[in-house]
Order: C-alpha cells, then sequence, then structure tokens
C-alpha cells in the first residue's frame, strides 16, 4: 500500500470531499430534469472516497471504512430498485415498475413519479459498489493464501 | 456520408484488433473496451437527426405542462438510454477482468495469455 | 501464422461492417425514418419523444427513458453490477469470511 | 386479467440476491450463514420452479401469456412474452438451478464466502430466466450480461490457478461474444427502429434478407460462443474442468439451454430464417463430431464430460438445423433430456471429487465397492447420454435421426449414429477405470457421498428412466414448445395485438 501523497494535495481533497458528495447527491436528486441520475451521482460520491484513499492512504483516510456496511448499504440498494418496483406490482395494478407516486409538475423536483425514489436507490447502490470495487483491488486482502 | 458510421466501424476493428493479436491480458481487456465503445458511438450516432437538440426539454418550451414543438427537434432518446445501460455494464466486465487479470499474475507471474495454458497439458 | 490469420480476420470482418453500415443502414442524421428498400417505418423514438414527458412527468427524456419504459433494463444493469461486486469481492476478499 | 407469474419467476431470484448479503450478515451472528444461506438458495430458487410450473396449464392450453412492464404497451416499453417454447426451457433452467441449489448445499461445505457463492448462483438463474422469459431483444441482451458475467465469477470462484486460468478465458471471449450481440442489436436497431421481438419478426420480413445477414451472423456468432459451438468452443473444456462440479452442471444444464433457446428464438422466430438451417445442421455436425473424438482421448473425467457436453450440443443444433417439425421436436427433446443426464453425470463427478480430491482416470480405479449408490447413477447417465434404449436418450436421439432421414439429410443421421457408438465408447472407458478395475492402496477408505448430494443426482437418475420408459411423455413435453416454433404469427399476434 502506498504512503499518500504530499500535504497539500491531502489538504486540498480534504477540504474538496463534502462538496464533492454535495455535488453527487444534487446529480442523484435533479436525475429527471438535468442530464444525470443515479449513476453519475453515485459515481462522484464514490470518486471522492476514492480520491480520500488516494491522497492520504487506506489505513490513514480521514474516513473509516467498515466493510460489512457497504455491503449491505450496496445490496439495500439493488433492493430499493426491486421493491420500487414490486410496490408498483401490486398498487399499480399489477405494473411492474408503475407509478405509484404523483407525476407532478414538470420540470420541478418533487415531479416524475417514481423517478427520484429510483434515482436515489440507485445512487446508493453506484456509489456503494465502485467504494467496494476500489477497496478491495487497493486492500488485496487474500494475497497471503499462497 | 456516413463518416460517423465509418469511424465507430473502424474503432471496432481496432479493438478486435487488440483483442486478438495483443500478447497481454490488460491490453486485450482494453481492446475490448474499444471495442464496447465503437458499439456506443454507433449506436449513439444512429439517433442523430440532422441538427437535433438534446432529448431534454428546453425551459423555454414548457408551456403549460406540454412540451410544445419539442418532439420534432429532438433526437432519438432511445439509443441513449441503451449506451447508458451498457457503459455500465462494460465497466463491471473490465473490473471483473482486471480482477482476474490480477489473479492470474500471482498464479503465474506473467500477463501473456499464450503461456496461461496450463490446465490444456 | 498463428498471428496472420487472426490479422486477416479483423480485415474481413472489418472490411464487412464498414460496408454494412455504408449500404444497409439510412444515412447519418435522417432519426426518424428507416428506410429499407420498400420498407418504411418510423423509430419508436420519435413516440417516445412526443409522448414522453406528458406521460412520465420527467423532462429529461432520457431519464424517463432510463426509468420508465425501459425501466427494467436498468435493473437489470443494476444487477450486473451489483454481480460485478460480488464477483470481484470473492476474488479479493474471500479469506475474510474465516475471521 | 393479471398476467404476473412471468414477472415473478424473474424478480425472486434477483430479490433473493440482493437479500443474501443482508441475511448473511445477520446470520453470522448466530453463526448459521452457512446453513442458512445454503437453505435460502433452496426455498428461492424451487419457488421459482413452482412458480414457472403454475403458468404451465395456460400455456398449453395454446395461449401465450403477455405481461407489460410498467405498463406501456410492446413497441415502445418491454414485454415479457411466454410461449410453449418458453416455458419449456423456463421449466428446464429453474428444475436444474433447484436441484443444483440442493447439491451445493453439501459440496461448497469447505469453500468460504458461500453467501457470495448463493448469490452468484441465483443471478445465474435469474439471468438465464429471464433470457427464457423475455420478449425484447435490448432486455434478453441484459439479462444475457447478467448470466454470463455471473458465471465467469463462479468458474473462478475457488481462485486456484486453475479457476483463475478458466475464469479470465471464459471471461475473454464471453465478452467478446456479449459485444457482437450487442453490435448485432444496434445494427438491428439502426435498420428497423424498434427493439420488441414480435415487433422485429413483423418488420423484419418486410426487408431484403440480404440487408440483415450482417446482424444475423453477429448474433448467431455472439450466442454460439455460449453453447460452445466448435470453432468457438475454446473457453468450454476449461471451464466446465476448473469450476465446482455444481456450476459445472449449471452450465451445462442452464446457461447452454438458455443460449440455445436464444439462437432458436432469433434465428427462426424472428429472422424466419429457415434457410440457415443447413449451416446449422453442418455446424452441428462438425461440433458433434470433433466433440466425440476429442473426449475421447481425454484423461480427467471433466474435461471429458466437457468435451461430451460439446458433442451433445451438436446433436441439437443438428435437429434445430433440418428445420423440420420432427427436429425440432427431436432437439428440444434432446435438450430437456442433456440437461438432465449432463447435470447428473457432472453431478457424480463432482461426489467423486468431493469424495476423493481428483477426477484423473489414471489415478481413480475400483470404486464400485466404495461408492456403489455413485456408480450406479453414473452408469444410468453414461448409458442414457449414449442413447442405450430403455433410457430417455435414445428416444429424442432416434428422433433426430428419423427427421434426419425424412429431411433427405441421412447422411447426416448415419455420422450421427456412428458418433453416439463412439459416445458409448468413450463412456464405458470411464466408467470402467472409475468403478472397475484395480483399487488403488490410498482408495480403501472413500466413503459413499453424502445423502444430500445423491438426493438430487437420484431425481435426474429416475427421470431418465421416466422419460425413458414412457417416451411419449416426454413428447408432450415438448410438443407445445415445438408447435410455438412453428407459429410465428401467432406468437407475433399475441404480443402487439393482444388481450
Amino acid at each position: 500500500m502506498m504512503a499518500g501523497m504530499t500535504t497539500i494535495v491531502r489538504t486540498i481533497s480534504r477540504l474538496l470531499f463534502p462538496f464533492m458528495v454535495l455535488f453527487g447527491v444534487y446529480i442523484i436528486l435533479h436525475g429527471h430534469l438535468t442530464p444525470g441520475g443515479g449513476f453519475q451521482g453515485g459515481v462522484i460520491i464514490a470518486a471522492s472516497f476514492v480520491m480520500l484513499w488516494l491522497a492520504y492512504s487506506l489505513e490513514q483516510s480521514p474516513i473509516e471504512f467498515k466493510l460489512f456496511r457497504t455491503e449491505v448499504l450496496e445490496a439495500i440498494g439493488g433492493l430499493t430498485l426491486a421493491t420500487v418496483g414490486l410496490v408498483g406490482l401490486v398498487m399499480g395494478m399489477g405494473k411492474f415498475f408503475g407509478h405509484v407516486l404523483p407525476l407532478g409538475i414538470l420540470g420541478s423536483v418533487f415531479s416524475g413519479g417514481d423517478l427520484p425514489l429510483l434515482n436515489i436507490g440507485v445512487g446508493i447502490e453506484v456509489a456503494a459498489s465502485i467504494i467496494l470495487v476500489f477497496y478491495a483491488m487497493l486492500r488485496k486482502v487474500g494475497w497471503d493464501e499462497k | 456520408m456516413s463518416l460517423n458510421y465509418v469511424v465507430a466501424m473502424l474503432l471496432i476493428a481496432l479493438g478486435l484488433y487488440c483483442l486478438l493479436l495483443k500478447r497481454n491480458l490488460i491490453k486485450m481487456v482494453i481492446g475490448l473496451g474499444v471495442m464496447t465503445d465503437g458499439i456506443h458511438l454507433f449506436l449513439i450516432s444512429m439517433g442523430y437527426r440532422e441538427g437535433g437538440i438534446a432529448a431534454i426539454v428546453p425551459a423555454g418550451m414548457l408551456q403549460d405542462n406540454v412540451a410544445a414543438g419539442f418532439a420534432s427537434a429532438a433526437v432519438d432518446p432511445i439509443p441513449q438510454a441503451l449506451v447508458l445501460t451498457s457503459i455500465v455494464i462494460n465497466i463491471c466486465i473490465v473490473a471483473l477482468a482486471l480482477s482476474m487479470a490480477i489473479w492470474v499474475y500471482h498464479h503465474y507471474g506473467t500477463l501473456d495469455p499464450s503461456e496461461v495454458r496450463r490446465l490444456r497439458e | 501464422m498463428r498471428r496472420v490469420v487472426p490479422f486477416i480476420a479483423v480485415l474481413v470482418v472489418g472490411a464487412i461492417l464498414i460496408f454494412t453500415v455504408t449500404n444497409n443502414l439510412p444515412p447519418f442524421g435522417s432519426f426518424p425514418q428507416r428506410k429499407l428498400g420498400a420498407f418504411e417505418n418510423q423509430s419508436i423514438g420519435q413516440r417516445i419523444l412526443e409522448n414522453g414527458p406528458r406521460e412520465t412527468g420527467a423532462t429529461d427524456v432520457v431519464t424517463s427513458v432510463v426509468w420508465d419504459y425501459r425501466g427494467y433494463d436498468t435493473m437489470g444493469e443494476c444487477t450486473i453490477l451489483f454481480t460485478a461486486v460480488c464477483g470481484i469481492l470473492m476474488l479479493f476478499l474471500a479469506t475474510r469470511g474465516q475471521e | 386479467m393479471i398476467e404476473i407469474p412471468p414477472i415473478i419467476a424473474i424478480v425472486l431470484p434477483l430479490f433473493g440476491a440482493f437479500l443474501t448479503p443482508i441475511i448473511a450478515t445477520i446470520s453470522r451472528r448466530y453463526d448459521a450463514e452457512r446453513k442458512v444461506c445454503g437453505w435460502f438458495t433452496v426455498a428461492i430458487t424451487i419457488a421459482m420452479l413452482l412458480t414457472v410450473a403454475s403458468m404451465g396449464a395456460r400455456i398449453w392450453g395454446g395461449e401465450v401469456i403477455v405481461y407489460r412492464l410498467g405498463g406501456w404497451s410492446p413497441p415502445w416499453g418491454i414485454v415479457l412474452a411466454v410461449d410453449g417454447l418458453n416455458l419449456l426451457i423456463a421449466l428446464i433452467v429453474a428444475g436444474v438451478s433447484s436441484l443444483v441449489a440442493i447439491y451445493s448445499l453439501v459440496y461448497m461445505r469447505r469453500d468460504t464466502r458461500i453467501d457470495l457463492y448463493c448469490a452468484l448462483l441465483l443471478l445465474v438463474t435469474a439471468g438465464a430466466m429471464g433470457i427464457t422469459l423475455t420478449g425484447d431483444l435490448f432486455n434478453l441482451y441484459v439479462f444475457f450480461e447478467i448470466m454470463s458475467i455471473s458465471s465467469y465469477a463462479l468458474v473462478a470462484f475457488r481462485r486456484k490457478w486453475d479457476s483463475v486460468e478458466a475464469g479470465i478465458k471464459y471471461m475473454i471471449i464471453g465478452s467478446l461474444g456479449t459485444s457482437l450481440i450487442l453490435l448485432g442489436i444496434a445494427l438491428l436497431y439502426g435498420m428497423v427502429g424498434s427493439l420488441t421481438i414480435a415487433d422485429l419478426a413483423q418488420k423484419l420480413g418486410q426487408i431484403a434478407p440480404s440487408d440483415v445477414v450482417v446482424p444475423l451472423a453477429l448474433l448467431v456468432t455472439g450466442f454460439g460462443i455460449k453453447i460452445a459451438m466448435i470453432p468457438l468452443h475454446a473457453w468450454a473444456p476449461d471451464a466446465y474442468q476448473a469450476a465446482p462440479s455444481s456450476i459445472s452442471a449449471l452450465l451445462a444444464g442452464a446457461t447452454t439451454t438458455a443460449g440455445l433457446y436464444a439462437m432458436i428464438r432469433v434465428v427462426y422466430m424472428m429472422f424466419g430464417a429457415f434457410g440457415v438451417g443447413t449451416i446449422f445442421a453442418i455446424f452441428g455436425l462438425v461440433t458433434m463430431v470433433l466433440g466425440a473424438l476429442m473426449a475421447l482421448t481425454q484423461r480427467d473425467l471433466k474435461r471429458l464430460l466437457a468435451y461430451s457436453s460439446i458433442s451433445q450440443m451438436g446433436y441439437i443444433l443438428l435437429g434445430v438445423g433440418f428445420g423440420t417439425a420432427l427436429g425440432f421436436q427431436g432437439s428440444l427433446f434432446h435438450l430437456l433430456n442433456n440437461a438432465i443426464f449432463k447435470a447428473l453425470l457432472f453431478m457424480c463427478a463432482g461426489a467423486i471429487l468431493y469424495r476423493v480430491g481428483t477426477t484423473n482416470l489414471d489415478e481413480l480405479g475400483g470404486l464400485g465397492k466404495n461408492m456403489p449408490i455413485t456408480a450406479g447413477l453414473f452408469a444410468i447417465g453414461a448409458l442414457a447420454i449414449s442413447g442405450v434404449p430403455p433410457l430417455n436418450g435414445f428416444a429424442s436421439k432416434w428422433t433426430i435421426y428419423i427427421a434426419g432421414i425424412e429431411a433427405g439429410k441421412a447422411v447426416f443421421s448415419l455420422i450421427a449414429i456412428i458418433m453416439s457408438v463412439l459416445t458409448l465408447a468413450y463412456f464405458l472407458k470411464a466408467i470402467n477405470s472409475i468403478f472397475l478395475g484395480q483399487r488403488p492402496k490410498r482408495l480403501q477408505n472413500v466413503e459413499e457421498a453424502p445423502l444430500t448430494m445423491l438426493f438430487p443426482m437420484m431425481l435426474l437418475a429416475v427421470l431418465c428412466i421416466v422419460l425413458g420408459v414412457l417416451p411419449s411423455l416426454g413428447i408432450d413435453l415438448v410438443a407445445p414448445a415445438q408447435g410455438a416454433i412453428m407459429n410465428q404469427s401467432g406468437y407475433i399476434h399475441a404480443v402487439l395485438g393482444g388481450i
């Protein structure tokens, strides 16, 4: 594991980190209005974590990482999607992914029926997945098997 | 002239070349990525309308909850949606393939696919 | 010899693909029309552009396709992400289960 | 009318896969992760099998169940369509995967991270089920990827050198295949501007055949890689050999079946290209002959089974290639039988691997005394696959031979009969060197396989005998599927016009 980078990089990435997460959340929440959505926002959130790890190295990162918690978070993101679909199936007269919430006024944040909910679910899943992938590759646990 | 299509096909051929002839697993994975990108480019350019705008209703066209004049100006949204799906699929393939390449290097000490053939013997 | 055959294969495949896209496809920029011989038809995208904003309530039509008309595909795509992560965790972090 | 069974059959394993990590995290506290995850998988797969079976009565009554996702009507949204062909394949997939899940309960006992194994197993099943039940071409691609990626991961599950080598080989070749499928779909969308299979089928009929040759070739190559057609088979022996045996059974029984289904659906029911049949027949013949010849020389049981699996796929392609009703009947029946006896044989190989630790034929011998039940089951499977009369392989192979003679291709049938004898030869060799002959000293104390593993094997062996003694039962089972293939317009009408 590399030792991390210089103080300048560390400070800047630590300062940038909350803003990057905020930007990711913005992208996720406005997914049905602007280009972007759950995937893009989730990747941005994951990138902010990866940036911290690269700047500080995994061990000294200011944000503590819990493997099982992230795994469960990923599963929950996926479950959100399937559940929204199933709710549509039960309440939307047999339509999988049928709308349950009202469509709202075109162009406002609270519109588009279930879309924001689905975007949030997918955002959680993507962020957790990409973080997990990078963590697994950085950590390389299991190398001592040989 | 369908220059876009031709360039996309050239990218696909380039990726195929990389995949079939390179002697390095990581370069082969890169080739796979290039090939898929060619397909994506092809899909996107197929939905282009002469002088079209992006498939997002502009604020100026929002009148009384109806998108007037928008449908005859925008490009095809379906290929873009397909490409969004396909990009994520490609990311997953590349991530898994690279992880396996790391393991191959761990076991064999090389990334040359012609030396990774102990099973056949 | 082992390098010549794949090289020729690449050339042939590339030539066939380029031939196909220049001859058998509608020309670049002709989106709503899909023409081929005597057959003429509109792409399904046109109808979605016309009705998408009204039917789904999203100004971004691509999002409405991704999440509404083809939402099931997108669920499949998230499943693929989940699959790949399961695979990578299995490859790198499998020994942790023994702790 | 609410048409929910198809979507339930797909969402059930998906939901199960997402739930598995959470269940594992909870049950890990009570130290019951292995048991809970294993039985959870079994429960999900069996529930899926029951869901699929519940559609049976309506489909066999001649109905086509159409489910519109989100309520969008077919050409614009995604649609699930289930006719006789879909139902047969779905039954095979669900049946094989539930038996594999039961088998894995004990077989995977020594491996770590069993929750990921269960999740990936459910994902393979979900992918195969999604391919089978969908009526949308791009959706078929997406589920094809789910099935492929999870099977790459499962092949490499043990992380030994052989698994990783087989995994990356399978991964590179398989990803090339799926890219080609995507390119084919892209070209079709460019030409026709539609993605629903029924809509495409309707519109492709109006296009000159020479225009759609390239997408057809791309799609066939992509699916051909998944079913290990012979010039594209390089991944298959390695993957079958190095994967855990339960996964080999699943690959042979479920994913290959789903790949072949996709091929039949796309070539015959979407393009309506019955003229391609002769090419299929030739490829099938080559696959059959080379697979059998290569199987003769193998010294490893699982590799031998892999080549025999390739060879059996050749029989099925041959029957499909004749393009007649009888040919389809024979090859679909053989598809069903192949899933049954190939899963049985791989499970037997797994039982030997579990107890002895090797499947190398040179190191084995005289195991008939130690593992009599496994030996008997293996013999049933081997005789069935070689087409010995009272067992199910005979009935389906016989139908294919007759179909070949009726289609005026008696030479093909003759070669197929010779290959059948060859199949018997290499399986007798395998039986001889595993269960008969001199028993090495270190195999003295080998025990019979555990009952949990024997149970699915026995079930499959019973199916072999029942379908062999009563071939009319099997014919009845595949007749709706064969009827569905011949009834292209009925499918189009049901999806686009109906209900």
